[in-house]
């Protein structure tokens, strides 16, 4: 009699459904500041949109190919530039097919050197002047550039594209420096980890849950770790990208892949220091003491930094398919799927409050400015900065 | 086990069950009185092993007796398979039965993880990735084991997103048009085009390659495809990054190597011409057209090398068509397979290739086209293979799949417009496999009785020249409503010949000699007058038939008026309304046709032309003639998309003494104007339009000239001058069986009494979506049409269906 | 009468002039078959005798024949005699596309040629 | 829920679960001799699946070929009578189990109304009769004393003639439409291909009028005289129009019509 029950929503139906809310004793009062609308979004393509923040002002890109400067206070625009055209087209015959959307812009800007940096999905790489909007320079990479450009201190712009390659360009004028090439599995987890820069070194995680370091002066490789070696039958099995965001301390580099293996390792090296067996497709959060991780269940981690135990784990949002941590005051705040933020205790990881903003998922990682707005996007195109919570 | 060699004098077997030691001995390569030595053992072992039928075998040796102790695998009793949804259970079972494991075998443990991954890949295929495959055993007595395999499919992952990265010049909607793989939109149900599958994106890749080699893109590269899934596991995103490259137009054409033909003979087939943009396509189409022509004299394995001369520089390409005709070939035999019912002779006639001829490749084509118009098979499949040890002989082998190409319909059939049928009918096109037709029809409705018994031979001669006959008796009482038309009763028996000459491949000429005799009752109070006034005017008057019914006083019924109530006297009879006419006729009809068309049933491409003539000979009672012409025109426009247009348009007058004759004439509503005329072409040989074989959404036959009788009764006359015709779109490829087609059509026409009085504006337009079906029992078309161009009193018939085939 | 049609009939192998003259006594029947292909009459009571029968019967008019015998001794060719029909690839070639071809299915692989030609 | 599954399948109550082997196999044994196949495939089946190994099992396997095949169900019998050869090479009725294959390819597409109506089976699909005749050959050499031996040796005769009568009907087609070469040709494979077949006199008098049309004097000459050694009586010596039908006989398919004559 498997089949009645099967009607009405079996077991192992509501095993996959994302666990309900349940009531919290004190909620603390968190109330947006301004909210935007940004188009469609990217939830079509699977991105991860998020804001980039420096100082006072919010950088977006929206659905038409254009970035956008917003202010953090108030989100009035200060200035709206077209990067890449989107051209949208349907056949009138083909009816029964949607319009097909080419083009528009992928992740989050890059900022740096008083430059915005956009990545388009056929492979534009755009400079914009942070103040002013204007167009530096264009170029063009060899596949689509799905994670946010890397404006190294040095003025170097370091690109990922969605083949594999690794492009080093020119701060001027977008000239390329170097390529790296590394090959890819014939499957991967949606999305390509930013590249990070530190000591010289650019660090990048790839698909195949390894970590590589390229020198930034030439784009030779100076070390490469594996994380999580990729093993199993087939290759839903053998998925281990490491696609979150990683954090470089000391001379320390913490990355974490989504076959379930966390790593700490010597940022000049390689060297493995200590690793955990919680995986993630989002990535880290790196704190003084603490590292802050949510794993693909639904848990929240809170791990101590130099050895990788586990200082305390919330459990109560599973399978709600939480975002990368970020960290507000001292609350943490993760995006779910629901479309719902929610603040845990920095302390303790207890549900301390939470905000809906609309009924469509949160992919992209929460951004909080250095006065500690915090700034989310959701994957309809939703834009919306909440003030720190008392 | 590790013994040294010794001489077998006995061999005795452990362990056996299921198993009968004989057929132990007669896998064992070792027998009574061998020398035994290490390596024999090993090899016995491997060889009892490979029977499948033991988990475990032992040799061992007591004194010079070699015992073989053997544990058997367990034979299977059940397989039970829960949790499939989307692949049926017997597919799965088919597919587990392929690989040794079904109900009775022995248990074989390895089969049991290639199971999981046979289910696993034919899952995958279907992009259900994240599906789970459990597969249980549990032992049962006398060595048996149940198998039980659990699947939870779980959700497709479907296809969020394409997006081709590098595309200047094309927009991603123009290259991913005939794509098979899709993002989900409202039809993914259906056409399940966002089901992620390898085989289908490396199809399309493929496609979007063609699309810019045939472009003139010579340097076009796919360079690298990346395929990324959701966390989730739900959806699917595909990337393709490609390489336009320059575009080559074309610098020099030339034919090379040993052409057999004259040079310029073959250069008059090449498509591409200096300076056009390069095409891949037309540069196959050009190696195509080279080799079917030296196909079509002998040179069946001819092959064209296009070798390109590439100029990088100034973007040119320079093709030489390089010919290696390869051997002349002869056709050493030609075998026909799949024709359980049907006549080796009704096939090979068919042929225009022959045996111990050389091999001719139009030929062959022909007769594929030949047999695919017999209607007698679903498919026609044509093989060339090489003759073993003959390096110049090929034979021919023809593999059909008969369908049943007749119609055994015996009970009710129903007709709109004829109301409940009651028939009799079996129509066989290939009777009895001998390609011969032969129709009995028995139909029986609201206002007919019809009987007819034709039979033909298509080839009475050798070189297709068929013969047939028909005799046929109906009897048609139009008094009836239903049948929308003048009120008469017409009893109609006909015999005729037929044949058909054929001039040559599509031409041929029809001649058919029959006599018919018309009987016409008409009814002096209901039909209408200029019915009665023609048969009078042409053929003289006929006295009413008198009416016989017994009044109170036994005598035939008189005149209420003078009934006496007396037996002894007899009264004056009245006279009924009814009177009758018999009209003799003999008919000659000659035709011309030309029919191209590659199917019998669902033609897909060609062209159908015939116009005939049918004539009364002089010294009938009646003298008139009809002329019709049939035109018939299909072609694809594209490879889901056909269309169909056909036209008709019928002519007939009266000649000779009929035509001499004077008649009144009647207005379009049928109002008697003072004038005569000479008689045109007798009403009942009038043409009627509409109805579900002509232009739908009418009522049949009800289109045209009408005479209104009283209030609302009103009857339609037909007319001797008939145009009419219809567009229709349809749409091959959308049922997979080809005996189904649903099409759009476009329908008018009108028929009225001469050409002179011909006007597009009462032409009657109609159009609508109708789906045709061959069923086993004959065809069914079902129709739905909205008129669009019509007259207040025509009567509308929006939704029409056909059932048993118009006889 | 002239009018109806009668399908062309042909029967036997083409010749090419060229081949045929290159025909010397005493070569193999081996050498034979690889300039003018296998005879199409090979009687089973005529084992020393092949025949290059060729007919035609077009659609007016009643069958030509030609017939090229071929007389072997042992295994060498002894003589030949009779004529065969004249090259006529062109007129050929333009009758049989009035059949006309069918476009080649394209799933279908090009036919493999056969080893020893 | 257990109802609601026993309404669908009567799986455990049926008798062909509970029934010990002797009794399914007699039940199994009178549902075949009084032709109900249908029943009696079905308690076979359900037997062999039941008791896997003893003697009624083996016995069973066969019967249920012989079941499937009475049933016209022929794919399911040859897998049957394979299964049983595989599994059961020694078996003392193995002679019987390859002269049974060889039946299942013989009848294989005899039952329809073709054979009521008298046509001549050799000219419709010749792949069951070509696979029966290479089974039969089979039984032959492998148990040349079988029972089943001298049986097999009268089919693969009926079996040789009837394949050699339709190339000789494909050769007297060819003679008729004068594509001489086509049916000298299919007159030498019959004498190739089916030696002492009963159509071996008709393939030396077609060679001989296909040698007459292409005007092969001496080849004709020649064949018609050995013609004359084996054949003295065959038809084609005297009568000129042979193999001709006359124009009632072509319609002789209709008198062949009335299964009743």
């Amino acid at each position: 009699c498997a089949t009645i029950k099967g009607w009405f929503s079996s077991d192992k139906k509501k095993a996959l459904e994302p666990a309900e809310l349940v009531e919290i004793a004190n909620p603390i009062r968190v109330d947006a500041a301004w909210s935007r609308n940004l188009g469609d979004g990217r939830a079509r393509q699977g991105l991860r949109q998020r804001a980039a923040i420096d100082g006072e002002r919010v950088f977006v890109s929206n659905d038409e190919g254009r970035v956008l400067a917003l202010d953090l206070a108030t989100g009035r625009t200060l200035w709206d530039s077209a990067a890449v055209e989107v051209t949208r087209s349907g056949s009138r015959l083909s009816f029964w097919k949607k319009g097909i959307r080419d083009g528009g812009l992928s992740g989050g800007p890059g900022l740096g050197n008083g430059m915005v940096v956009a990545g388009g999905r056929n492979g534009e790489v755009v400079a914009l002047d942070a103040d002013t909007g204007a167009e530096r320079w264009r170029t063009r990479v060899t596949s689509e550039v799905l994670a946010s450009p890397l404006v190294t201190a040095g003025g170097l712009i370091v690109v990922r594209s969605g083949d594999g390659r690794v492009f080093g360009l020119n701060g001027h004028d977008g000239s390329r420096k170097w390529v790296f090439d590394r090959g890819l599995p014939n499957l991967s987890v949606r999305g390509n980890g930013a590249p990070i820069e530190g000591g010289g070194l650019v660090y990048l995680g790839y698909d195949d849950g390894s970590i590589v370091a390229l020198r930034a002066l030439d784009g030779a490789l100076a070390w490469e770790q594996l994380i999580a070696p990729p093993e199993g039958r087939n290759d839903l099995e053998r998925l281990a990208d490491v696609d979150g965001e990683m954090q470089l301390g000391l001379n320390e580099l913490y990355a974490v892949s989504y076959h379930g293996m966390m790593m700490a390792l010597a940022s000049d090296s390689g060297r493995p220091l200590w690793n955990r067996d919680i995986g993630s497709y989002g990535g880290l959060t790196l704190l003084s003491d603490r590292l802050l991780v949510a794993d693909p269940d639904g848990n929240v981690w809170a791990l101590d930094r130099n050895s990788g135990a586990a200082l305390w784990k919330q459990d109560a949002l599973a399978r709600r398919w939480l975002t990368t941590p970020a960290v507000q005051g001292d609350y943490v705040v993760v995006g779910d799927i629901e479309g719902y933020l929610h603040w845990l205790r920095l302390s303790d990881g207890t549900l301390a409050g939470r905000r809906r903003i609309e009924r469509a998922p949160i992919l992209g990682t929460p951004q909080v400015s250095a006065s500690g707005v915090l700034v989310a996007v959701t994957a309809e195109g939703e834009l919306i900065a909440f003030p720190q919570p008392q | 086990q590790n013994f040294d060699a010794f001489q077998v004098a006995d061999i005795r077997v452990e362990g056996l069950q299921r198993i009968a030691p004989g057929t132990v001995f007669t896998y064992l390569p070792v027998e009574r009185g061998d020398q035994i030595d290490r390596r024999k053992t090993a090899e016995a072992i491997r060889a009892l092993f490979r029977t499948g039928f033991f988990s475990d075998v032992r040799l061992e040796r007591q004194g010079d007796i070699l015992v073989v102790v053997v544990t058997e695998r367990p034979a299977i009793n059940t397989i039970t398979l829960t949790g499939n949804k989307d692949i049926q259970t017997e597919d799965l079972l088919n597919g587990l039965r392929g690989i040794g494991l079904s109900e009775g075998e022995t248990f074989n443990p390895l089969n049991l993880d290639r199971v999981t991954q046979e289910l696993l890949r034919q899952y995958n295929n279907r992009g259900k990735y994240n599906v789970s495959i459990v597969p249980t055993v549990s032992n049962l007595d006398r060595n048996r084991v149940d198998i039980s395999i659990v699947i939870a499919e779980g959700k497709a992952s479907r296809i969020r997103d394409i997006n081709i990265v590098g595309n200047e010049t094309f927009g991603e909607d123009v290259l991913r048009r005939n794509w098979e793989s899709g993002t989900s939109n409202w039809l993914s149900w259906y056409r399940r085009d966002d089901q992620y599958s390898r085989e289908k994106l490396s199809g399309d890749l493929e496609k979007l390659t063609n699309f810019y080699l045939d472009r003139g893109y010579v340097d076009f590269n796919v360079e690298s495809t990346q395929v990324a899934i959701s966390p989730d596991k739900r959806d699917i995103f595909v990337t393709a990054n490609v390489a336009e490259g320059p575009v080559y137009t074309v610098s020099s054409v030339k034919v090379s190597g040993e052409t057999i033909l004259p040079q310029e003979e073959l250069e008059r087939l090449i498509i591409l011409k200096e300076g056009d943009t390069f095409s891949r396509g037309l540069v196959e189409l050009t190696s195509d057209a080279i080799i079917a022509t030296l196909g079509n004299v002998g040179y069946a394995f001819a092959q064209v090398n296009p070798v390109p001369e590439i100029d990088r520089d100034n973007r040119t390409i320079g093709l030489n068509f390089f010919v290696d005709p390869g051997p002349r070939v002869q056709v050493r035999r030609i075998e026909f397979s799949g024709n359980t019912t049907t006549a080796d002779e009704v096939l090979r006639r068919e042929m225009r290739q022959f045996e111990g001829s050389w091999f001719s490749q139009a030929a062959i084509d022909r007769s594929k086209i030949r047999l695919q118009r017999l209607g007698f098979f679903d498919t026609v499949d044509v093989e060339t293979p090489p003759v073993p040890g003959q390096p110049d002989m090929v034979d021919v082998k023809i593999t059909v799949k008969e369908r049943n190409s007749g119609q055994f319909t015996f009970g009710l059939g129903y007709q709109q417009s004829y109301g409940l049928i009651t028939t009799l009918q079996l129509v066989q096109n290939n009777f009895v496999g001998t390609g011969n037709r032969f129709a009995l029809s028995l139909q029986h409705n609201s206002y007919s009785e019809q009987f007819a018994l034709s039979f033909t031979d298509p080839y009475f001669t050798d070189d297709g020249i068929s013969l047939g006959f028909s005799i046929a008796h109906s009897d048609f009482d139009y008094s009836d409503r239903d049948a929308n038309l003048a009120n008469f009763n017409n009893a109609v028996s006909s015999a005729e010949f037929f044949s058909l000459i054929p001039l040559t491949e599509t031409d041929a000429i029809s001649v058919s000699l029959g006599i018919d005799r018309n009987q016409i009752t008409t009814d002096d109070f209901n039909t209408p007058p200029m019915l009665i006034d023609y048969l009078v005017d042409s053929l003289g008057d006929r006295a009413r038939y008198p009416q016989y019914h017994v009044d109170n006083d036994g005598n035939p019924q008189t005149d209420p008026s003078n009934d006496d109530d007396d037996p002894s006297t007899t009264d004056p009879l009245t006279l009924g309304p009814y009177r009758k006419w018999n009209i003799n006729a003999w008919r000659l009809q000659l035709g011309w046709q030309r029919d191209s068309r590659n199917d019998f049933l669902m033609p897909t491409r060609g062209l159908y032309h015939r116009i005939g003539a049918e004539i009364v000979l002089p010294g009938s009672d009646l003298e008139y003639y009809r002329i019709n012409y049939n035109f018939e025109h299909y072609w694809l426009i594209r490879s889901w998309l056909g269309l169909r247009t056909a036209a008709e348009i019928g002519y007939g007058d009266s000649y000779g003494d009929t035509r001499k004759q004077q008649c009144r004439v009647y207005d379009e509503l049928g109002e008697l104007t003072t004038e005569f005329e000479n008689c045109g072409l007798p009403f009942f040989r009038n043409y009627y339009v509409g109805g579900p074989n002509s232009v739908r959404g009418f009522e049949a036959n009800s289109i045209g000239p009408i005479y209104t009788f009283g209030d609302s009764y009103q009857q339609a006359l037909g007319g001797s001058f008939k145009t009419a015709g219809s567009f229709e779109l349809y749409f091959p490829t959308l049922f997979d069986n080809r005996g189904t087609r649903l099409s759009a059509f476009f329908d008018w026409g009108n028929v009225y009494r001469g050409p002179d009085v011909w006007e597009a504006k009462t032409l009657r337009l109609s159009a609508g979506i109708s789906l045709t079906w061959q069923s086993p029992m004959g065809p069914i078309a079902i129709s739905y049409a909205a008129p669009l161009q019509y007259e207040r009193h025509d009567q509308i018939e929006r939704l029409q269906f056909t059932f048993g085939g118009s006889f | 009468c002239g009018i109806v049609y009668r399908q062309p009939v042909f029967q036997g192998t083409l010749l090419d002039k060229e081949y045929v003259d290159q025909l010397k006594v005493g070569m193999t029947r081996q050498q034979v078959f690889s300039l003018i292909g296998s005879p199409s009459v090979a009687d089973p009571f005529h084992q020393s005798r092949w025949d290059y029968v060729q007919t035609a019967r077009r659609r007016t008019g009643d069958t030509e024949i030609k017939n090229l015998t071929l007389y072997f001794e042992g295994d060498a060719l002894a003589r030949w005699e009779g004529e065969y029909f004249p090259e006529a690839d062109s007129e050929l070639a333009a009758e049989m596309r009035r059949f006309g071809n069918l476009a080649r299915d394209k799933d279908k692989p090009r036919q493999p040629r056969p080893a020893g030609n | 829920c257990a109802t609601i599954k026993g309404w669908f399948d009567r799986q455990d109550s049926e008798p062909t679960e509970t029934l010990p082997v002797e009794a399914m196999y007699s039940e199994a044994k009178s549902a075949m001799n009084s032709h109900n196949y249908e029943r009696s495939g079905r308690y076979f089946q359900r037997l062999v699946a039941r008791f896997p190994y003893g003697p009624y099992s083996e016995q069973s396997q066969l019967e249920l070929a012989y079941v499937l095949y009475k049933q016209g169900r022929q794919e399911e019998a040859t897998s049957a009578v394979n299964r049983f050869i595989r599994t059961y090479p020694t078996h003392r009725h193995i002679d019987y189990a390859y002269y049974l294959k060889a039946l299942i390819n013989f009848d294989r597409n005899g039952s329809n109304i073709l054979r009521l109506l008298r046509q001549d089976m050799s000219s419709r699909d010749l792949a069951g009769p070509t696979q029966a005749m290479n089974d039969f050959a089979d039984v032959i050499r492998r148990y040349p004393n079988s029972r089943y031996a001298p049986d097999a040796r009268q089919r693969m005769i009926f079996l040789r003639n009837l394949l050699a009568r339709h190339e000789f009907n494909v050769g007297a087609y060819y003679l008729r439409r004068e594509a001489f070469v086509a049916a000298a040709n299919r007159g030498k494979y019959i004498l190739q291909a089916y030696p002492q077949s009963a159509h071996e006199g008709d393939a030396l008098a077609l060679m001989e009028r296909a040698y007459r049309g292409l005007g092969e004097e001496q080849l004709a000459a020649d064949t018609r005289r050995v013609l004359e050694l084996n054949y003295p009586e065959h038809p084609a010596l005297n009568d000129a129009g042979w193999p001709e039908k006359g124009f009632f006989d072509r319609l002789d398919f209709l008198n062949r019509l009335n299964p009743f004559d």
